[in-house]
């Protein structure tokens, strides 16, 4: 059984009162989320037990340093299911890590005239660096639409594939609607018409187990600070074969084999894409998160979530006013957001506030989305591990309060 | 934080005074708040010797922020065009009765100053109009 | 006075006794530094008490950790005397900051037949990136010689200047010689020319006063780990007009003001050049960090350094074999690298390691300046604010040591 | 850790007794260890039948690469050269006696089985030869 108590003792912001008494209602994990002791415990104890700069190093310290890092990159490459470590790169974070494949991969790979495929969900994070691509090398960025219930249109997906894409960079679950596209099924059409997938698993990784052999992703990517670890830590997953033959990124420390005054030399994977010092100590935290996700277990978590997430649509239909966006069932991710009218998103924020209860107003950085419902911004509360069905009891009494003082 | 939405804040938000467009106007200024998509247009009539006559605003955003445009459009009136240039974040705040607000709403209520300083210099799109981070 | 004891019960890892009783003899600061307990506890705060995404957000803690944030970037302003936050760009690392100017200044003011030039000391940070921009853009790039006592060669520098470079990148010290160079005339004679100057300022930053508007750089670069700070975060100050002129680096979140399905508008500084979710607790421990350097004072964390740097090198010089890398005296910062005649750098680092002394073997991530010496490798010792005496005398008497078994 | 710089170690590399360069030789084999720069280069003397009859290393590099050079280049010699294509790197390492040796260490130590493999494989310049993340 899940024991969310037993959980939520691992995370003291959130049991510690508040003002009002009670304790905070996080519903932000799709922003970030919180991060249990044992993940500070085990950065703040690579600082304080073996803190030295990784690789290269030949004293003790410096070898219990590199070992913690790359055991951490072997917990991720299990935790995915990769084939080898050498598929794993570290980056700051998806925003990085997509950056990165647009820049390398896409810089080798696409040449004007080339198409991408985008949907109208993406985050900007996984839009705006193909739109510079685009800019840049005159490629066509083609746009699967998002339907009336939050779903993408797979006819239109088809139709586009017929045009012979290079990419389809698509998230593995909307940040705003909760969405999980059908990428058992799309990604094997990509792969049939002849194109790669980059699946952006910012939302996807820490919620559902992912297993990139089954999907078959060629690129995936997320970010540590929304499963649990530290900020400032995300992961490119790439296959082998691919990164092998992308150009390196960044030019730096780590990332070569030799150096000379004008030229230099690539190192092996996945270094090459490794440049200057990493951010370790929180490589080290993301691992021990992964130790934590994997002692409740993926599925265990996903069931939780899922049944948090029904509860939560539910009871939110019955606030006066209220307009979900997204699929109100099925197999959706924990993100809900949704409008009431009359009331902007920014004073709902603000009054539930007001109860300790955390949630997201504005655009959540995927604007055109916002802009297919003809919405400016709306309320997003989301789910984690950590939540129980006393915050959805608080956020929809909050808001019926909120509805009352507007009246 | 707590009188954010005092009854007077909820009252110029739900029953507008200056809430409307002019057509025509001597002026027209609108800006937004990227933040949250928040779009505001404040238009003018002016008289000869540079007092506003008339002021509406329109477009959408919080309760905040227009209740905050539905104040200045008020103070405005009957003033010189060229003293409005030298009106203050403080200013703003003390029309709404706020001590203090956080950054982000501080944005909302400063959406119509934004619009209004933008305008009269001739400057839009750029929080740099009026310092918010100060 | 310089308290080194009082400094020394801030880094627990440095007190602890080790193996052979003795505590570590840590001297490896220009790999990283260590943390102390008041770094590693404002990350760990961050995370227990007011965790959660910034910018955007409405909720308390939310704007809390926004505060947080920007006043790490004022912190870091107010310490490089900066002109405005705007100037202060958060990076990973200097790495990720070098890149960001190659590619986002590069790309823009950069053209076929163009002049960098950089010295012969660079680490490969500041020499990989400008490499593959020439490999890219056909820009030619020219290297400032050092000569046989570690410094520029200062006449090869006035006849670079006349062929009209664009832009001077140059470390504001050495990690392998401890040279610095004479930025003071370096950088007015640069601007006379025409150019712009980027200072790697890696090891500089960490361990002199440093101040933008007196050096009148355009660009200086450091990371946070090497000046007590966590890993993952970095600074790109540049600037404010070069900045504004600069095309985006990153796509992604947080760098727009509005993003439509195939366009965008770019935020204003400084987010334009933060894409993405950053490294918000690092940012934070580097704010700590700065704190913790201020109330020591920089001016005596550098008179501290040099004084232990200056006796380091009279010891080391009467170890039998030894020859010492860069100036052996004057203004210099506190890396020492040197050879043992007939004893390689590895087995130096893995013999003094036995005794809990921890030494850099290898190229420290500059070739060039290896090759100059006709040398593949060398032992370094490094040298910070919680270095004493007894570590100098340690490592010499350790040197001796491993001298008499190779005899 | 401790028995690193044992005697036997130091001898092999204060006095190998398999340095040098053969010319003419049938096989040569080079390669380098990029993080510490050092080089090591294998010369070889093969039978008709296969047989290495004849093997010195030259180059440069710390004692356990120097030793480990000169251990293996004598444990090669009188055998089939195809035979040594399943040497490993636990092989090495109990020609020179260690147990166990961290990861950059390691790489010092297996820098002449790096060499010789991708001399035998007929690639050079990468780890993947021989996998020393294993
Ligand atoms: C002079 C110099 N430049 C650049 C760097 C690269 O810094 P980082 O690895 O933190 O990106 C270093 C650190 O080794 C350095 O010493
Ligand atoms: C779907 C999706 N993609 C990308 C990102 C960007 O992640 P990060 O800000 O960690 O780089 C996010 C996070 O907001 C996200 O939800």
């Amino acid at each position: 059984m899940f024991n969310t108590q037993k959980i939520l003792n691992d995370f003291p912001i959130l049991t510690r009162p508040g003002a009002n008494g009670l304790p905070l209602c996080y519903l932000d994990s799709g922003a970030t989320s919180q991060r249990p002791n044992q993940v500070v415990a085990a950065a703040a104890r690579f600082y304080t037990e073996i803190n030295a700069n990784v690789h290269r190093g030949v004293y003790r310290i410096s070898e219990e340093a590199t070992e913690a890092y790359e055991s951490a990159r072997e917990k991720i490459r299990a935790f995915l299911n990769a084939g080898s470590t050498r598929e794993i790169i570290f980056t700051s974070g998806t925003t990085e890590a997509i950056n990165l494949v647009a820049r390398s991969w896409g810089a080798k790979n696409l040449n004007s005239g080339d198409r991408v495929v985008v949907t109208e969900f993406e985050h900007h994070s996984n839009l705006v660096p193909w739109q510079m691509l685009a800019a840049e090398k005159e490629i066509v960025l083609d746009v699967i639409p998002v339907l009336d219930d939050g779903t993408l249109d797979l006819d239109v997906y088809r139709e586009l594939l017929k045009l012979g894409p290079k990419l389809i960079a698509v998230s593995g679950m909307s940040n705003v609607l909760g969405t999980i596209p059908p990428l058992e099924s799309m990604i094997p059409a990509a792969h049939e018409a002849g194109a790669l997938v980059l699946v952006d698993g910012a939302q996807l990784v820490p919620h559902l187990k992912t297993d990139v052999r089954v999907l078959d992703a060629d690129f995936l990517v997320f970010s540590g600070h929304k499963m649990l670890a530290p900020t400032g830590i995300g992961v490119l997953y790439g296959k082998e074969t691919l990164l092998k033959e992308m150009p390196p990124f960044f030019g730096g420390g780590d990332m070569i084999r030799k150096v000379f005054l004008r030229s230099f030399t690539v190192a092996d994977l996945p270094y090459k894409f490794e440049a200057g010092t990493k951010p370790i100590a929180q490589a080290v935290g993301l691992g021990a998160a992964i130790d934590y996700l994997n002692l409740l277990g993926m599925d265990q978590v996903a069931a939780h979530e899922h049944e948090l997430t029904l509860r939560a649509i539910e009871s939110l239909q019955a606030v006066p006013g209220l307009t979900i966006y997204g699929p109100l069932g099925g197999n959706r991710g924990s993100a809900v957001s949704f409008t009431i009218e009359g009331i902007h998103p920014h004073d709902i924020a603000s009054l539930l506030d007001r109860e300790g209860i955390c949630v997201r107003a504005g655009h959540h950085c995927a604007m055109p989305i916002h802009d297919r419902f003809r919405i400016p911004a709306t309320t997003r509360a989301s789910f984690y591990l950590y939540n129980t069905e006393a915050d959805i009891e608080r956020l929809c009494s909050g808001l019926k309060k909120v509805v009352s003082i507007f009246a | 934080m707590d009188d954010l939405y005092r009854e007077v804040i909820l009252d110029h938000y739900k029953n507008p005074q200056y809430r409307g467009e002019l057509d025509p106007h001597d002026l027209s200024f609108e800006d937004e708040n990227p933040l949250c998509g928040d779009h505001l247009r404040i238009d003018l009539r002016v008289d000869e010797d540079g007092t506003v006559r008339e002021a509406l605003f329109s477009g959408h955003g919080c309760a905040i922020s227009q209740a905050s445009a539905d104040l200045l459009v008020e103070s405005i009136i009957g003033k010189k065009i060229d003293s409005l240039k030298t009106m203050t974040k403080e200013d703003v705040l003390d029309l709404l009765g706020f001590d203090e607000l956080g950054p982000v709403r501080l944005k909302c209520a400063l959406l119509s100053l934004k619009v209004l300083k933008g305008g009269l210099y001739g400057i839009s799109g750029s929080d740099e109009v009026i310092d918010l981070e100060e």
